[in-house]
């Protein structure tokens, strides 16, 4: 199954001879018998590549996906239209294949790609700098809780039932290894982060308040007020922000947040069952030197001419190994990409339009579904609901090839009958319409 | 306008941002199907922003213009040679891009009902099968998002275990040849690095390992073949006196390619092993990302594994199995990241592992051993080796470290004029500077996937390299000279860093 | 919907003034009011790029293609797998875009690629030359009748009824602009063409005699005593190949064939319910100067650099204008780098390997499907079988989602019976044992 | 091995043919899961091969670079600016690409039932319908494979249209402006070519043609604007001197973008048009195709049309109406190509339609036109107007030629030298020597997706160009310098024609 190689008998022949070697099998004669594996690896035969393509094609074929279905499932990872031009740059060898860009003269796209993502993103958050991507969404939060840390010297972590169940838990786990706790502080009665729950449990030895914008139930937060409480003894206020709806949020930069992440599927990334997508991690001016990954600088070449670099390295592991500021090495380059090439191709007036849609449209769902609101306050671009018999909705819904969306049930057992319908530019008001009639049928059968 | 000889040069390098002209639009939003209400009524007053964010506005050709013209400055793996050392720069088949893009898999939501995703579900079990049998340990977990995800995952669970056994334990061990991420995680994981020498014939220092080595270790995180690319053949006594102290033993799988099928970290003894798929396994590295570096352990690490954790349970009435995602994992240290893991690389690793099956799979190692003694023969022939002398002259796995200290001395040629000056040979130059034991290392790895003319022909430019620096040292120094941009002033950048572009910037 | 132009309302005033006009429709004053549309034109209004993709996602989803179902339906284009590496490189905006290669310094890519593709189908069809593609099969037959006409001065064509139905049909509509008359000679009893019938109708009158291997109803002709019937009064031998099945049968260059045309499709294309695809044109070295369409030949440049350029040009419509051999201007430059592609994916020994096994599963599914046979003889990619039952056989087989073949009957009254089944790499045992079985119940049907 | 500068001049061009090596391979082929009889049981002895075909023999890695580096040597309508007169090299949308890849278009059979094909034979007449109404001509055949092909089909309607009168007819007028193909086509119709004057104004010499529109024409075939960019005003006129000859009107419609939604050929008289589906509607170019030349006609034309065509039957009990292809059609001139036309290219015309619709149509014109006189504005500055004096001084419509004569006469560059010096800056040269009325012409088309930017960039590169031959014309005349290759000796490729490769080439 050569395919991929090119050693012919005549190649064969002549590398061992100028190696000095009689076969293959004596350039493995320091590994020891012990360790020799000794027999076939114990796998299914290689196939053609026609024979490879049907298996898989065949398990793709078992997957119910968005295309097959009018999806109001969210929490995370939403169902927005991908513009055809990403496939088509994304797909180019030019970006597809190189390595990380450590020789600059032949990496200069990849460079300006990193530079252009990284001013989208502080544009997007209002924050002055931003790095090049981390992996995603919840591990940029545990990444600035250890930011927090090194910046502050302090043990413990505030953050709000607000944000994401995964970036929670990605805090805590992460958090286990770099010696912090966490602290959970609740939302109120109509599903916004408690202000004074927050403020009461930061203290002298917080390192850093963590809140997410819109919150996991849709909540618009009043993060201004977040902000002050949470800094309120010196901890470093995190803010984990949808990026579409910054279209046209007030951007955390200008409300006091001094690190904004992100999860960054929405921009122009595939769903692809949870990853890979990236993470954006933007902050204050202050924090440049502590911020994780790689960063493109801007820069001459010797004649003068404009160009980009890795700056600031010695912040990474190959260069400060054990007092790298992360562990990070490879990250979603190619995922970014994506990203900038969608926030371009949205453009300045595109991303309000998006943002105003998506916000019209959850606003009228809300309001065409007439079920019991959990989070009855501002909302944009998912909402959280009480449904009287969520089984039946399930099975009424999947019946018309309708996804209504995640049961809070799994996370919150606080909403045990509680259902988050996430709204995008591809839910129009005919699909919405249908999700309301199902739900109107469940409510009259439950009310019969 | 200059009229000069270079077609690029009148044209100043603009970011997306510079070309963007106030009415452009490539984006065409869907019409507003429900009552436009203004934005007040729906979001508090200072929730809204008072200025929209300073996009770019451009046409679509514009944009695909601009991108299309950034991707050809990029030196790429279907252009030429890249014997980066450590990074296993192989063919990524183009299968793979195919299979990935099928609707099932890239726009399938990753909360899907388990019973609406049971291609994906059990693409994953198979995949933790396969590579349970290429590592020789039974579990796996897919969930760490790259390589040095899994060696965080790895010491996570490392600290999980001895705290189980009552005994938290400090320090983890490296050796100095380590790659930089190792000894950042160990600090990210709340241990303490201790460096441990590397003895003459280029493997672990077992004396220095064995003082090391004490009841306060926690682990060991070894990669075999080492940096060096040479295999430790003292691997079953580094085991023996790691296991004897209570620690668990790690292995860095970024040079697995070496010994597929060949010899398994399983059998050398080893608790917890991390895949890079992006190396190994042909993810396509796209300028740094995504990749994918998923874990498999032994049992006594396994119920620590992170949650979920992708099962088969039983069919009911002999149904097909259904595939599942397990959450039901009291002693797990729980989630590393968003969801289970970057999927779209799974699916090009599953296709790439039942492309070759288990016999194509070892080949590909052999054939990237051979490869990689070839070309070290090839660079030890008279002209070169009194430039670039082998690091440790014995046989290599999949890559080997020459040290420029020859070039240095007698050329006065540092190994970055070196590199920069094979760049004007269209071909890329291997890892510099790594690992630092070897003064002014060049570490390459040609991987199975080149010929033996591409071999031939680098091994002809090195050594064009080194005749031109006898005669003029001075070209090497100041290339390359036929690359989009010449050197740049780094030190420049980091001093007055310039991390984005600013609408006032337009005009100084 | 102006996203494809970039005209900002400044650049108008700037641009409208640099001219020297008021508005846009100043630049229209020369059209006559009389032939002014003066009104919008009657078409649906333009959508967003998610609207187009949702509305033709929809046209395509209301097609059976052949990932849907197990198909047998050959005659003329085949469901042969694709390599991912050939959209790979088709969709580089480097072969995607550019124009006929008329500046060969910026167009070596392009050029290459046609000297190569005219290297393979030489080699295929064993002729010396070939040129850079015409449209697909049957025009490539129609302008093989035309480069006869010029070089013979001729009236008259022969074309054996084993040539696929198109290829007359084409012919004879073009032979009726160039004056030419097109007699059709008859198969023998088993499917073959008639060799005594064809050198009856051979006179000095005859301009070409046209033949195709193998033949529509996949008889492996005996293409040279054909030819030597049909040179005999100095007529050009026009042989439609299969390029595939050529991998294993004896090329027509050495059998006397002077023309060797035929469908592209198979090699790398796609079916896209019939076009485009490519036809390739090889011929003997005395047509060189006769060729129609492109010709890549090879030079250096002034540094004594190895390049390519179009070739003998003079022949061509752009320079010879009424003189040319044939008004092909745009071709299928793109289709013919998906083929030349292919077959250098199939390689020496892959192309063999392939052959052989189209070859041995024919001879497996006419044995399997133990139906009478129309042409017994020795056959590859297809035969023809008289079917008891055909509707019954259609409903049976389509109820299993399985395509039986093609209805003879459409175009061959002789064979109203008749079922012509085609064979490739992906029918395999399995698909050609199902097929039997439905065969074998419509037989004991008819027999109850 | 060489070790001068330029990175590509170490490896010398090599075809695949010379990359082959025996024994690689990328195919592998699928298991042999029938009975391997012998291949001389199943065939004719003397017809098998003896020798296999010299295909090369190569392994994925190594053919996905070859052509991947091949490609880079190919400008292209993503990297610059692309004026190729009556070419219409606007912005191929890459929604096109996605819609055209969707397996019910790429994998349709086209012989699957009618009732299985429904979306394709809907999406075909739809576009029918729509093209049209473009055109203001009814009656619609897909079935050309390109202009020309377009152009064969419309005279051989003419054809059977006369000898259905009963005057078979012999000669066909075409303008001396006209294209190449025009000419090509009457003669492989069987006409006579007639050639027509062309006036002071650039636009068709009335007189000429009453003299020539005699009793034995078929056919006038015209282009409007025509190919010096200029809208014939006498089109009323021209329109009833042929009619009245009895003669029909051929619409060459190359040139359509520039009056789409403005001006419709059926308004202007004519009885067949044909369609560029690869010029004006944006399927790309492909470097020479695939297009297609789908044709408009006329109430009396349609008869003729060829079989099949596309048609909508009503659906029977009220139910969908189905869409069918037509084959009873007993007057059709028949067959023009295999199946029914190139699908592949209707889906991407028809996402084109759908995506800009009438009034999106109509804007396309309206900027072509306005790119086309803003550059002309440009070219006629001083600097440039001296050496590249407008041939015609009007408002042009979507394209405009000018003359090198002055350049030629002033400072001995020819257009050919401009035009190759252009290449040194990065942008495509215009159509050269076409029309040949116009002496060293240069056709520039803009066409409406270039910014005002690449227009004003261009008009910068062409002074400088003339600015620096002022000084020293032997630099464009030697030009291009910065190409993969510069000046080839294309006389010599005819004289010594060298078609293929041949394998004992390689030892000479
Ligand atoms: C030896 C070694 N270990 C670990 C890593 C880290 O892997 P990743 O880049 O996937 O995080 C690398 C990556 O270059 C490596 O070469
Ligand atoms: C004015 C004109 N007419 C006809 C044609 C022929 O069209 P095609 O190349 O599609 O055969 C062209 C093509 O360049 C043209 O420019």
């Amino acid at each position: 199954m050569s395919r991929y190689t090119g050693v012919t008998e005549r190649d064969l022949r002549e590398m061992l001879d100028v190696i000095g070697v009689e076969s293959v099998d004596d350039l493995f004669a320091e590994i020891p018998e012990g360790v020799r594996l000794g027999r076939e690896l114990d796998l299914p035969a290689g196939r053609a590549e026609q024979d490879v393509y049907e298996h898989l094609a065949g398990l793709a074929g078992r997957n119910r996906h968005c295309d097959e279905e009018v999806t109001f499932l969210g929490a995370g990872m939403y169902d927005h239209y991908v513009p055809s031009l990403i496939d088509t740059l994304l797909q180019r060898s030019e970006f597809l294949t190189p390595y990380t860009p450590y020789q600059p003269e032949v990496s200069q796209g990849g460079l300006q790609v990193m530079f252009e993502f990284q001013t989208a993103i502080s544009e997007l958050t209002g924050l002055p700098v931003s790095n090049a991507s981390v992996y995603e969404g919840p591990s940029a939060v545990a990444a600035a809780g250890y930011l927090a840390k090194l910046e502050t010297r302090r043990s413990k972590l505030v953050a709000s039932r607000g944000l994401h169940p995964h970036s929670r838990g990605a805090l805590r786990t992460h958090a286990a290894g770099y010696g912090m706790e966490v602290v959970e502080t609740p939302l109120t009665a109509t599903g916004a982060t408690d202000t004074d729950a927050l403020a009461a449990a930061v203290d002298d030895d917080t390192a850093a308040v963590f809140v997410q914008q819109p919150n996991f139930l849709g909540t618009v937060e009043e993060l201004g007020e977040l902000t002050e409480a949470g800094k309120s003894t010196g901890a470093v206020a995190v803010c984990a922000a949808d990026p579409l709806p910054l279209g046209i949020l007030r951007p955390p930069g200008e409300l006091g947040v001094d690190i904004c992440v992100g999860e960054g599927q929405t921009l122009g990334n595939r769903l692809d069952f949870g990853g890979p997508s990236f993470g954006f991690f933007a902050a204050a001016q202050r924090f440049l030197r502590k911020l994780p990954g790689r960063i493109a600088g801007e820069t001459r070449d010797v004649d003068g001419k404009r160009g980009f670099v890795l700056t600031l390295q010695t912040r990474e592991q190959h260069i400060r190994r054990e007092k790298a500021t992360h562990n990070i090495c490879t990250s979603q380059a190619l995922n970014a990409l994506a990203g900038v090439v969608y926030l371009s191709w949205l453009g300045k007036r595109g991303l309000v339009e998006l943002a105003e849609l998506m916000l019209r449209r959850t606003h009228y769902a809300r309001e065409a579904l007439a079920l019991e609101r959990i989070n009855p306050g501002p909302v944009i671009r998912e909402f959280a609901v009480r449904v009287p018999d969520l089984d039946a909705l399930f099975e009424r819904a999947r019946a018309e090839h309708i996804n209504p969306g995640y049961r809070l049930g799994r996370d919150y057992p606080e909403y045990e009958d509680g259902l988050l319908v996430a709204i995008t530019e591809r839910r129009g008001k005919e699909d919405i319409d249908r999700l309301a009639a199902v739900a109107a049928s469940v409510r009259e059968k439950v009310a019969a | 306008m200059t009229t000069d000889l270079d077609p690029r040069a009148g044209e100043e390098t603009l970011t997306i941002f510079e070309r963007s002209r106030e009415g452009r639009r490539a984006f065409v939003a869907p019409d507003c199907d429900v009552p436009e209400l203004p934005v007040e009524e729906l979001l508090p007053k200072e929730g809204v922003r008072e200025r929209p964010a300073e996009l770019p506005e451009v046409s679509e050709p514009e944009l695909v213009r601009h991108y299309t013209t950034l991707s050809s400055k990029n030196f790429h793996l279907d252009e030429g040679f890249y014997p980066l050392g450590s990074c296993t720069m192989k063919h990524n088949p183009k299968l793979h891009e195919r299979v990935a893009a099928l609707p099932g898999h890239a726009r399938l939501h990753p909360l899907q009902d388990p019973e609406y995703a049971q291609g994906a579900l059990e693409l994953m079990w198979r995949l933790q099968g396969a590579l349970a049998e290429v590592a020789g340990l039974p579990h796996v977990s897919l969930q760490p998002s790259a390589g040095s995800h899994g060696e965080l995952a790895g010491l996570l669970l490392t600290r999980a275990y001895h705290e189980a056994q009552g005994e938290p334990r400090t320090k983890v061990l490296t050796p100095d040849t380590a790659h930089g991420t190792n000894p950042a995680t160990v600090t990210m994981a709340g241990y303490q690095v201790v460096k441990v020498g590397t003895a003459a014939d280029g493997g672990v220092d077992l004396d220095d390992l064995r003082a090391k080595a004490d009841a306060d270790v926690a682990c060991l995180m070894l990669t075999n073949p080492n940096t060096l690319g040479l295999f430790d053949s003292n691997i079953e006594e580094i085991e023996r006196i790691v296991h004897e102290a209570g620690a668990t033993l790690y292995y860095d799988g970024a040079n697995l390619n070496a010994v597929m099928g060949i010899a398994r970290s399983g059998d050398m003894g080893f608790d917890i092993v991390h895949f890079n798929l992006h190396k190994t396994f042909t993810q396509p590295h796209g300028g740094g990302g995504p990749g994918a570096g998923p874990i498999a352990v032994s049992d006594r690490i396994e119920p620590f594994l992170p949650t979920p954790q992708v099962v088969r349970r039983p069919g009911g009435n002999g149904s097909e199995p259904l595939f599942d995602l397990d959450y039901d994992r009291p002693r797990s240290i729980g989630r590393l990241r968003g969801f289970h893991g970057n999927f779209g690389v799974f699916v090009r690793t599953y296709a790439y592992i039942r492309s070759l099956g288990g016999d194509g799979l070892k080949e590909a190692s052999q054939v990237a051993v051979l490869n990689a003694n070839y070309l070290k023969a090839l660079l030890a022939e008279e002209g070169i080796a009194e430039y670039l002398p082998i690091a440790f002259d014995r046989t290599c796995m999949h890559e080997f470290v020459v040290s420029g200290r020859g070039a240095k001395e007698r050329l006065g040629v540092k190994t970055l004029d070196i590199a920069k000056r094979m760049l004007d040979h269209g071909v890329h130059p291997p890892t510099v500077y790594f690992p630092l034991l070897v003064d002014e290392a060049l570490m390459i790895e040609p991987t199975e996937t080149e010929t033996k003319e591409r071999l031939d022909h680098f091994a002809c430019v090195v050594r064009a390299i080194l005749e031109e620096a006898r005669e003029d040292p001075e070209i090497a120094r100041g290339a390359p000279y036929t690359t989009p941009v010449r050197r740049l002033d780094e030190a420049g950048a980091a001093k007055r860093p310039i991390v984005r572009w600013r609408p006032e910037d337009e005009n100084d």
